[in-house]
């Protein structure tokens, strides 16, 4: 799996990505569990995927993102199994040449994973 | 022909299992697949207005004709992120 | 000065900052000395500001995005005087209970900044 | 009255420096100074369109009457960033 991990995840490892000379804006979105699902007061949420799809839909859009915002670098995971409060659930990190490709492209990537990538909260407790 | 079904989340209580082998004859669609399954499992009624398909991993349409060995998934509204 | 500063800036403070639990989304924008400035390759920019204004400014502006979009938390800097090519000249981060108010909140204080705030690219080199 | 006049970015160079001194008449308003500036900048009335003038930190309008004491900014397209 290459987008899809059931580790902790932490955004050091994008943060070492280095930035190539053409880009100038950097922008990275973190989703974190909140203590409150629907208004009740939740210990961790467990996330499922059909992998083998979430993976090739995930590949898709960030090759889509990379060509329409003009993208020079792209990172995305989303953490599997059982995520507890105040850990991270998706982070999504772009490169671009300017601020408002760089936030598009992010938040394409996010909205359309929200949309159509078979993932799952299958359980809150 | 042999298709495979997959349910996710809470479809899986629906049919009672993630994993279903269901022999069909050639020449069926996707909606005749949901049909028959609508009649095995009359809990899945309630649910089908909101669950996508998707054959071999791409959404589809109704319509589309089933081939032998694919594998349809039933896919609920998402909820990642 | 609380929002600008001489010395290099790195997001790792900010990176530090613990997310409240009724916060769901952080967005980050950092904004990089590119190689071509109007096509010319260059060396550096040079920054400066009307500093006691500019703080001013970006003390309300800040005020206004917690309020207007429910942030939990905001970090932001501006570096003045030479940034070479590569490194960083604004860091904007922002905690929110949902992904919308947090790249709204985050794209609202840097079009402010790039609207309002007297700050200038006073030379390339 | 007595008020300061700071210029930023290239009106630095128009202008020869960047903070000004200036003896006003009481009741002077910010298109008065700004004209009076024109008067002795020849240079600074191609860029006068495009520049914002803040008093005390804040940008105000052009009817806005000074007052002694005041920090007048002459504040060009900004661009940080």
């Amino acid at each position: 799996m290459r987008y899809l991990t059931r580790e902790p995840l932490s955004p050091e490892e994008w943060h070492r990505e280095a930035m190539s000379e053409h880009s100038g804006a950097s922008v990275e979105f973190l989703g974190v569990v909140r203590r409150l699902e629907n208004g009740v007061p939740i210990q961790y949420l467990d996330y499922e995927a059909y992998e083998p799809m979430a993976e090739q839909m995930l590949e898709r859009y960030i090759q889509q993102a990379r060509e329409q915002f003009g993208l020079s670098r792209v990172y995305f995971r989303h953490r599997l199994g059982r995520v507890p409060v105040g850990e991270i659930a998706v982070i999504i990190g772009v490169h671009a040449p300017h601020r408002a490709e760089a936030f598009a492209g992010c938040q394409f990537l996010l909205e359309s994973l929200k949309r159509d990538v078979p993932i799952w909260k299958a359980r809150a407790g | 022909m042999t298709v495979t079904v997959l349910a996710f989340a809470h479809l899986k209580t629906v049919l009672g299992e993630d994993t279903l082998r269901l022999s069909l004859p050639d020449g069926v669609t996707v909606r005749d697949l949901i049909n028959r399954l609508q009649e095995t499992y009359p809990g899945l009624v309630q649910w089908i207005k909101s669950t996508r398909v998707a054959v071999n991993c791409e959404y589809v349409e109704l319509d589309t004709v089933m081939r032998d060995g694919d594998e349809v998934a039933l896919i609920p509204p998402v909820s990642g992120g």
